[in-house]
């Protein structure tokens, strides 16, 4: 594939071709519902049309991909690096995974409006740009346009209070840290004179940071932290997931986070790549708490819905850990990261949503005692999803997680590793007792678990999940290639310090 | 000349957006304060756009589309839980915690 | 035998093999029928045991390096390769495991009466895992298997086991990943250290060994030592870090105790005479580490016995005889005296025939009355006088009676640890007499003194299943105890070579005749 | 016969017990077949030894005859083979234990044939020979450590062999910790050993020990010391003795073979085997010299007041050993041998004789149902006309005990209190022991006449009907008694003093000479001459007489009554029926303190309480209290989630100003 | 002048927004807001941005905070509530937490145009290649001070035409979920 000149109208389309496919789906699901809207078939004729545009724009990601599209001159408004593409792969699977999950759950749950899949759409676009911003403004609108239509699915479920507190709550909140990203943007423009990364990165390895620069980096930090669920700015993410219906859960929890974390990583990583030393304390920082919170208040959840919430505020230490590391080795570790922790996650919510009948807020560790006698393979996904995520070697977490810490390591502070490891052993905590609960006890009544069956679409998410995470957690070699490569040629050679190697 | 300045001024604004996020409950006074914040930043771009040019303009008019954006999604949601619990009180939606 | 080995080129596929077997008899266990299952998963450790005892004569141990190494491409990015290989003391441990997992099975086969072929599987799963914990030579390798052989562990405990289980299983899980994450970030370490020092990254076992001497790892080896330390010490266990052994011991099913305590203990001390000391020596020889390890190992040997002295449970005792026993192990290690280490390997594979022994015979007599309360026993010996027999001749071992394998080890360990710290050999010696007076006397309160209970007249003796469970380890017991000089002669070159790591410039033959000052007059 | 042949000695008692032992699982009711085996090995064990001996008697050896079986333990410099040693000491040995060991067995045959555990109790009756054997013919200390525990293994099985009474498992149990206190001690004598002079070897020992070793120096001293604590373990001294009178719980053949005749002397033997260590330190002679004499004064007070037949007799074997070791320690190492000899047949005569009686007494009591105590004296009384030849016999035993001459106890017992005597010119305190053993001598001749007279003389206490069951026992048991009792009256011919009208003189001591004589070289036997021999040979005699003369006369001085009337015992006499209260004393200052502090101290608050309960579940429970510390702050209120965002940004920001 | 204007204006603004967050009613609170959108906009029209003053005024203004208004009346909340402020230390912490954040912001108060400008056309920054990317440069032409409208709508429509047409989706999003959210029947 010939570079891709991103200021003709051409260029900007192909380089743009998967968002474009999302957009242009949502648009169709849009406009399916303004005379389908009413059954239970109309919602999964939309949900089908969802589910083959991003396949579509996944099948458009690797073409782009594995034609190894790179920019002619500097990029232009998103990236057309490998970064991006991952991000947006890991963001697709992310939206895949969610519709997978909300197609019977909607159903089920009798939120029988199209729309959300046409907002999920654009929550996605939002996301992917989010993720390949390449300067601030799209990132920023990317940010709006993930969030906005997120807020709504989370109120979603319009018959359901906590729902709409859910989604108050985010809103308000998400607004409020809107504004903070925006601050830094501001900042960061005023100290470099544009909002474009790589002009911004140019700048501050030219000049260092002053003042309003670093001013602008910390709001940046800010808003994208707030977005990823980091401890302090974590306290809505165990309300809200909790609140609203977990295919949304889901999809916050994965899609959210992901392009998140990935679009801090392209702002730290092109926008401030020489001054690490001006981000790292206040990263490390943000990594140690939130592991250190989220593993901890996990522990006394009862509820396994609410259980996940905070364990993805512990996550989403562990993948700014990775961040910290402000390396090669720390930008393919939150990619893989991120690739273990969507699909895990997704498989999880997928199982808790059929397990959850009548409310999965009331799923608890106590509930699925002696899932493992009455749905085997459900309680074989839900134990190889929870080992997954507690890191535990023949995993995707662990390889993941391994990628982490080595990326930690490579650095010479090794008191965040030690946090992290000593954090992920408060996890055990409370992942093992779920696998206790299926495997050691006995149900509850003869009626346990009699609902708990994988429709077919969630069936085929968790499938798809448990067996990556099963296959990827003894061959990593595919992905540790991938995001080896990508990182690394997403990295300045300049940061990279697993290879200068210097003692 | 009044580049300085208006970055105080802005600063200033911010914080008491931020300060009444903090002391009020009344989800929309509350969702008012947000959008203090946000012409509050505003100011700063346009201060900053005295010194870089015109982007800074640009992104002020985006930054208006999405408070628009904003407001209309946030007030939606507000009557969502409206019809709920007839308040905007935040202190009675406490259902989720723990 | 060798040539026949040779020809069908055992030593290149026998170690991937013997991982690979038992994984591969799990998933097709893990879907039969209770019957089945029980047979395929006895045919499978069979098979296993068969194809290990080649080792014995393809192996050669002389050189005390690795054999039969073998690197298969992983995950080249981070430096990881599937790198096995062998030498005397991992194959001793090896043939340990091979050969306890079929007496494990059979010894199941009336214990576990639900959900067999889950059971089944997961102690092939755990072969694999034990098995790959004393052949992988990569770090990365090591590791993965040093934790995956957790879950099975877990689930056994959790599912098989006894009344408290829950609370046993979790806390053997935690406990032992608490040591080993901490391993895990040293491991790192230590490859970031070495790669900045030759600028390759690589988790060969040997890669590291050669380069824990950068000058990037100096600075923070007793931090990497701690961490390693960590890991193998609660794995010992070593006094003070013991504590979930008893519950996990009690707890488990006979077959999970048999394994925790004849393989499980022995990766902590197979660790640290591996990995630890010879990675960080000068640490690990440092004054500080000396006193600290050598106390805690004669603390242990002590007090393991003490504690098992007033334990009103059989398999709570035995298992405090446990942290008793791999005292010795420990204290052997840190001599670094061919003697020392001969018989720390000694006390490792006694120990594993003896109180493997110890658990099934326990295990037997439960599955008859259901209890393991020492004061539900009393005068059996009457009733089941081949029971009788065994457990003493076992608990003789265990106590080391010369002339059992007990005697090897604890004797070789405390005649080489004489030479290097003589008073705590001195205190450790004690322990003879403490195992006595805790086994004896649970020995008379079981199958000695009066009948005086009713339900207890009417256990029938052991079976010829049993029998056959029994045998190979009474066989063991009495071969070591009279003939331990193969497994001695396999092994020493291995242990000589870890002396050289772990004490470089100290002669490794132990004995110099020390003309002492008073000698000379 | 060859020596190498030594092998079958240790090889047909092993057959033997596996037999038996089969028979014991198998088919116990099969006791023809026991019987034959039991003995029959024993006795063709025997028939080897002294085929060897007499191989060896015209030219023995002057460096000792090692033949290695197998390689057994190699780990660096440490090699032992498993090997046999055949020398002068070790064929005295070999004779006595398959000696003495065959008529026991024989006896056995008889005492036991009512027993249902008949064939177990040969099974581990050979089995102790096969370790009393490799204790004796073991090359170096390792192998010799083998049968060394071996033999209190079986000593273990054979106390408790009626193990459903509590006290006798318990007994057992008490023997073998007891012996392990003093194994711990030949454990730590071996590393020290090892580690000075490179080998383990009885036969490099000696020769290495003179020219590596400083005489007198720490190293040896310490080395024999610990060796000693393990010879006063098995050999039952102070302060190790007190497993040895319980041990009588066994069948009597047992207190015979075991606790009489050759297990317990095994720690006279190893002293020695290694005579050249002991010779080399001074002081660790003294000390077992000192011990020993304090023990045989200890035990005969002890056994001045009891009651049960074995008991009296067990603290004269303590005491006996006392003598032993004061021989050993005095340096007259063959004096010690040789009463360790005379020892093993008088006191071998006197248990299977009192098995004789208690077997008489108990067919008595069994006939009538009566639950009298069949070994209580007091229950005794006038059995000579019952059992006229155990009697004789007995009456024999007890002169050899007593020192009379020309019976074998006066020889030996003679030599060691010369001995001693003898060392006080270099050490003064060797005369404190040579009075200590001379009053033992007094007192021993009181209380084992005391027991005769009890047992033997006055009014028969049996009662009534059950006296018409009393009868002498059979011949399978009184054959062997009167060959033992032949022994104990011609055993002194072995080793005759120089004062002895007829040849041999030193017999013994000669044979013995070239396995002595390294020690002999470093530390020369001291026997007095002329005049102050004379003086001591005299006084010994008379002490015996008087001993005698007055055991008998105030023991029947007036009634006695029989065990169930018996009044209480008051004063000093109280003290010594309760033996001083050491076992009480153990018990509370040692027993319970050790059971309290690991049950209270060690396994609820150090395990459970601190490890477990502060460290582990505490940890995990503080880890859960700051996690619900969390879910409290989590309050659902929106503005505290502000103020929490807000105190992180402005932790942030700050953090980038300065 | 210009800069008596621009205190009078910022002091309006500043008592505009204080009285905008303490009344209790939302109704007042809402029209202080609008009032501090007015001073802002006067600050705009002082920074030479005139174009964004007017739709200062339009849009906020006049289309969002009427759309807050409307809402206040539709839920007929027109009235102080009781609950609505917190009082005693959360307000002390409030205004502590406020202030850390003007504090910090501050540090930005001695920045100048010339100070900028200075940094920005570091020789570095200009010579990089990346100089010459859209948005890079500083679009100071003489047209820019001609005609404000014309150089807002160039780069808008040329730079971040990708933003703009973002802003669409987001429009649309927001469109689609509010009325997802407030139909009372689907």
């Amino acid at each position: 594939m010939n570079p891709i000149d991103m200021r003709t109208p051409l260029g900007i389309v192909t380089a743009m071709l998967p968002e474009l496919i999302v957009v242009a789906t949502s648009l169709v699901v849009l406009l399916l519902n303004a005379w389908r809207h009413r059954t239970a078939a109309d919602s999964r004729l939309a949900g089908q049309v969802s589910l083959v545009g991003l396949v579509v724009a996944l099948a458009a990601l690797a073409a782009l991909w594995s034609g190894g599209a790179t920019a002619a001159g500097p990029p232009h408004m998103v990236a057309l690096d490998g970064y991006r593409f991952a991000a947006l792969g890991v963001v697709l699977v992310a939206s895949i995974g969610g519709v997978l999950l909300a197609l019977d759950y909607l159903e089920r749950e009798g939120m029988l409006a199209p729309e959300y899949y046409s907002l999920l759409l654009m929550a996605t676009a939002g996301m992917m740009y989010l993720a390949g911003a390449e300067d601030l403004i799209v990132l920023f609108l990317g940010l709006e346009v993930m969030s906005v239509p997120v807020y709504v699915m989370a109120a979603f479920n319009r018959r359901n209070v906590l729902s709409a507190e859910a989604g108050l709550k985010y809103f308000l909140i998400g607004a409020f840290a809107s504004a903070f990203l925006l601050y830094g943007i501001a900042l960061v423009y005023g100290a470099t004179g544009s909002t474009a990364l790589t002009v911004i990165g140019s700048a501050t390895s030219a000049q260092g940071l002053p003042v309003m620069a670093g001013l602008g980096l910390m709001l940046l930090v800010i808003g994208l932290g707030f977005k990823v669920a980091s401890v302090p700015f974590h306290m809505w993410a165990p309300d809200v997931y909790d609140g609203a219906p977990t295919p949304v859960t889901a999809f916050m929890a994965t899609g959210v986070k992901a392009a998140g974390f990935l679009a801090l990583v392209r702002v730290l990583m092109v926008g401030f790549p020489n001054t690490i030393d001006s981000w790292q304390p206040a990263l490390g920082g943000l990594a140690a708490a939130s592991m250190i919170v989220g593993n901890l208040v996990a522990l006394t959840q009862r509820s396994i819905k609410r259980m996940l919430a905070y364990s993805s505020v512990a996550h989403a230490g562990y993948l700014l850990a990775a961040v910290w590391a402000g390396s090669r080795a720390g930008a393919a570790a939150t990619l893989m990261y991120l690739g273990s922790y969507v699909l895990t996650t997704i498989a999880t919510f997928g199982i808790l949503g059929v397990l959850g009948r009548g409310g999965e807020r009331d799923v608890t560790v106590d509930s699925v005692a002696g899932l493992a006698r009455r749905r085997p393979w459900l309680a074989f996904a839900l134990a190889v999803c929870m080992f997954s995520l507690l890191g535990f070697p023949g995993t995707f977490g662990f390889v993941g997680k391994w990628a982490i810490l080595s990326a930690i390591t490579a650095e010479h502070h090794r008191a965040l590793a030690v946090v992290l490891v000593l954090t992920s052993l408060v996890s055990a905590g409370y992942y093992l007792p779920i696998v206790r609960s299926m495997y050691m006890k006995d149900p509850v009544s003869e009626a346990s678990h009699a609902q708990a069956s994988l429709p077919a679409a969630a069936r085929i998410a968790v499938a798809i999940g448990v067996v990556l995470i099963l296959v990827f957690g003894v061959a990593p070699q595919p992905v540790v290639t991938s995001t080896v490569e990508t990182a690394r040629a997403f990295v300045g050679t300049g940061l990279d310090r697993v290879a200068d190697l210097r003692p | 000349m009044l580049l300085g300045p208006s970055l105080v001024l802005s600063a200033i604004l911010f914080s008491i957006g931020v300060a009444g996020v903090m002391l009020r409950r009344n989800a929309i006074i509350l969702f008012m304060c947000v959008e203090l914040m946000l012409n509050a930043v505003n100011l700063s771009f346009v201060a900053l756009s005295t010194a870089h040019g015109f982007t800074g303009q640009v992104m002020v008019f985006f930054v208006m589309t999405v408070a628009a954006a904003e407001a209309a999604v946030g007030l939606a949601i507000i009557l969502a839980i409206f019809r709920h619990t007839k308040s905007v009180d935040l202190k009675t939606m406490n259902l989720l915690q723990g | 035998m060798n040539e026949l080995l040779t020809s069908i080129g055992y030593n290149n596929w026998i170690l991937p093999v013997l991982l690979v077997v038992p994984t591969a008899g799990a998933l097709v266990v893990g879907l039969l029928k209770a019957e089945a299952a029980k047979r395929v998963a006895l045919a499978v450790t069979v098979i296993e045991l068969v194809l290990s005892l080649g080792l014995w004569v393809s192996v050669d141990t002389s050189s005390g390096t690795m054999e039969l190494v073998r690197a298969y491409r992983w995950i080249p990015q981070w430096g990881i390769t599937f790198a096995l290989g062998i030498d005397g003391i991992s194959l001793m441990m090896v043939l340990l495991t091979t050969l306890l997992m079929p007496l494990c099975v059979l010894g199941s086969f009336n214990y576990i009466t639900k959900r067999e072929p889950g059971y089944y599987a997961l102690l092939l799963v755990l072969t694999t895992g034990m098995l790959g914990v004393f052949v992988a030579i990569d770090m990365f390798l090591f590791y993965v298997f040093w934790e995956v052989m957790l879950i099975p562990m877990y689930f056994l405990i959790g599912i098989w086991g006894g009344k408290n289980r829950l609370y046993a299983s979790l806390k053997f899980f935690i406990y032992t990943m608490a040591g080993s994450l901490l391993m895990l970030v040293a491991i790192l370490a230590m490859v970031r250290g070495a790669a900045v020092a030759t600028g390759t990254v690589s988790f060969s076992y040997f890669h590291l060994l050669a380069n824990a001497g950068a000058p990037g790892l100096v600075a923070i080896a007793p931090w990497l030592f701690l961490a390693f330390f960590l890991a193998f010490a609660i794995k010992v266990p070593m006094f003070p870090f013991h504590t979930w052994l008893p519950d996990a011991h009690v707890e488990a099913p006979t077959a999970g105790s048999v394994i925790l305590a004849s393989v499980l203990l022995k990766m902590g001390t197979y660790g640290f005479l591996r990995f630890a000391i010879p990675f960080f020596p000068s640490v690990a020889y440092s004054e500080l580490v000396q006193g600290v390890v050598v106390s805690l190992a004669v603390i242990g040997i002590v007090y393991g016995a003490l504690v098992a002295m007033v334990q009103p449970d059989i398999k709570k005792l035995v298992a405090y005889s446990s942290v008793s026993h791999l005292g010795f192990a420990m204290l052997g290690i840190w001599a670094a005296t061919v003697q020392g280490v001969q018989g720390a390997l000694m006390v490792m594979i006694g120990h594993g025939f003896s109180t493997g022994a110890l658990f099934f015979l326990i295990g037997m007599i439960y599955e008859r009355r259901h209890t393991r309360e020492i004061a539900a026993f009393g005068g059996i010996a009457r009733v089941v006088p081949i029971f009788s027999l065994i457990l003493t001749v076992v608990a003789l071992a265990s106590i080391g009676l010369p002339g059992l394998n007990g005697f090897i080890g604890e004797f070789l360990v405390l005649v080489g640890s004489f030479k290097t710290y003589p008073i705590a050999t001195g205190i450790a010696t004690t322990g003879v007499i403490f195992a006595a007076a805790y086994l004896l006397w649970a020995l008379q309160r079981i199958i000695f003194n009066r009948l005086d209970k009713p339900e207890n007249e009417t256990i029938p003796d052991l079976t010829v299943r049993e029998l056959v469970v029994l045998a190979p380890l009474l066989i063991g017991i009495v071969w070591m105890g009279l003939y331990p000089k193969p497994i001695l002669d396999k092994m020493e070159p291995a242990a000589k070579r870890y002396i050289e790591m772990a004490r470089p410039g100290q002669p490794v033959e132990g004995v110099t005749i020390t003309a002492r000052a008073e000698g000379a007059r | 016969m060859n020596p190498s042949w030594i092998w079958l000695t240790i090889a047909l008692p092993f057959i033997g017990f596996l037999v038996n032992g089969a028979l014991a699982l198998a088919k116990p009711e099969a006791k023809r077949v026991v019987a034959i085996v039991g003995p029959g090995v024993l006795l063709a064990a025997f028939a080897v030894a002294v085929g060897i001996f007499a191989g060896l008697w015209g030219n023995p050896p002057d460096q000792p005859l090692v033949f290695p079986l197998w390689a057994w333990i190699g780990a660096g410099g440490l090699e032992i083979n498993l090997a046999l040693q055949v020398d002068q000491l070790s064929l005295v040995m070999l004779l006595v234990v398959t000696g003495v060991g065959s008529l026991i067995h024989i006896f056995s045959v008889g005492y036991m044939v009512a027993d249902p555990g008949f064939a177990r109790f040969f099974a581990y009756l050979n089995l102790f020979m096969v370790f009393m054997l490799i204790l004796i013919l073991g090359s170096s200390l390792p192998v010799l450590f083998v049968g060394w525990e071996g033999v209190g293994l079986c000593s273990y099985l054979l106390i408790g062999f009626w193990y459903q009474e509590k006290a006798n498992a318990d007994a057992g149990k008490k023997a073998f910790i007891v012996n392990r206190i003093g194994d711990f001690g030949a454990l730590v004598a071996m590393f020290i050993l090892f580690w000075s002079l490179g080998t383990l070897e009885f036969a490099e020992i000696a020769t290495l020990a003179p020219t590596t070793l400083a005489v007198g120096g720490a190293t040896v001293t310490a080395a024999t010391l610990f060796l000693f604590l393990g010879c006063a373990g098995k050999s039952a001294q102070i302060p190790l003795y007190v497993w040895l009178p319980d041990a009588m719980a066994g069948p009597t053949p047992v207190s015979a073979l075991i606790h009489a005749a050759t297990m317990v002397t095994a720690g006279v033997y190893l002293v020695a085997r290694t005579s050249v260590l002991f010779a080399m330190a001074p002081l660790s002679s003294a000390v077992v010299a000192g011990v020993g004499a304090l023990t045989a004064i200890f035990a005969a007070t002890i056994g001045l007041r009891q009651y049960d037949i074995k008991k009296v007799l067990a603290y004269s074997t303590v005491s006996q050993l006392g003598y032993m070791f004061l021989g050993v320690g005095s340096a007259a190492y063959t004096a010690g041998v040789f009463h360790l000899v005379t020892h093993a047949f008088f006191k071998a005569l006197l248990f299977l004789g009192s098995g004789s009686v208690i077997h008489a007494m108990h067919h008595a009591y069994h006939a009538t149902h009566s639950h009298d105590d069949a070994q209580d004296i007091r229950n005794m009384g006038g059995l000579k006309r019952y059992l006229p030849t155990t009697f004789i016999l007995m009456l024999l035993a007890t002169l050899a005990i007593a020192g009379i001459p020309p019976f074998s106890g006066f020889f030996s017992k003679d030599e060691i209190l010369a001995s001693a005597f003898g060392r006080g010119a270099e050490h003064p305190i060797y005369y404190l022991f040579w009075a200590l053993g001379a009053a033992a001598a007094l007192l021993t001749a009181f209380y084992m006449m005391r027991m005769m007279a009890m047992t033997f003389w006055g009014e028969n206490r049996t009662g009534a009907t059950e006296r018409e069951h009393l009868h002498e026992a059979p011949m399978v048991m009184t054959g062997p008694l009167i060959v033992l009792g032949v022994l104990s009256v011609i055993g002194g011919v072995i080793n005759l003093p120089a004062f002895w009208p007829t040849p041999p003189h030193h017999g013994l001591e000669r044979w013995l000479e070239p396995v002595l004589a390294p020690a002999a070289r470093l530390m020369p036997v001291q026997i007095p001459h002329g005049a102050t021999e004379y003086a001591l040979i005299g006084a010994a005699i008379l002490i015996a007489v008087v001993g005698l003369v007055a055991g008998y006369r105030t023991t029947l001085a007036k009634p006695i009554t029989a065990a169930q009337q018996a009044p209480e015992e008051v004063g000093f006499a109280k003290v010594l029926f309760h033996k001083y209260y050491i076992d009480e004393l153990y018990h509370s200052l040692i027993v319970r303190p050790l059971v309290g502090i690991s049950r209270f101290v060690l396994w609820r608050f150090v395990d459970q309480g601190v490890i477990d309960g502060a460290g582990v579940n505490g940890s995990a429970g503080l880890m859960k209290s700051l996690g619900w510390l969390g879910t409290r702050l989590q309050s659902g209120q929106l503005g505290f989630y502000v103020i929490v965002f807000l105190v992180g940004a402005v932790w942030l920001l700050h953090s980038v100003i300065r | 002048m210009t800069e008596f204007v621009f205190y009078t204006l910022a002091a309006a603004a500043v008592l505009s927004a204080l009285l905008c967050i303490v009344q209790k009613n939302p109704v007042p609170s809402a029209l202080w807001l609008v009032s501090t959108m007015f001073a802002l906009a006067g600050i705009y029209v002082l920074l030479n941005a005139q174009f964004i003053a007017a739709m200062q005024v339009l849009v906020y203004a006049g289309a969002v905070m009427v759309l807050f208004l409307f809402v206040i009346m539709l839920l007929n909340l027109g009235h102080a509530s009781e609950t609505d402020r917190k009082r005693g230390p959360v307000v002390l912490v409030a205004v502590l937490l406020a202030a850390g954040i003007a504090a910090a912001l501050f540090a930005v108060r001695d920045t100048s145009v010339a100070s900028l400008a200075a940094r920005v056309g570091a020789p570095e920054v200009a010579s990089s290649p990346l100089a010459a990317l859209p948005g890079a440069g500083r679009v100071q032409s003489a047209e820019a001070f001609t005609n404000p409208i014309a150089s807002i709508a160039r780069p808008m429509f040329e730079t971040y035409l990708v933003p703009f047409e973002l802003t669409s989706v987001l429009l649309l999003a927001a469109a689609v979920g509010a009325v997802v959210l407030a139909k009372r029947k689907l």
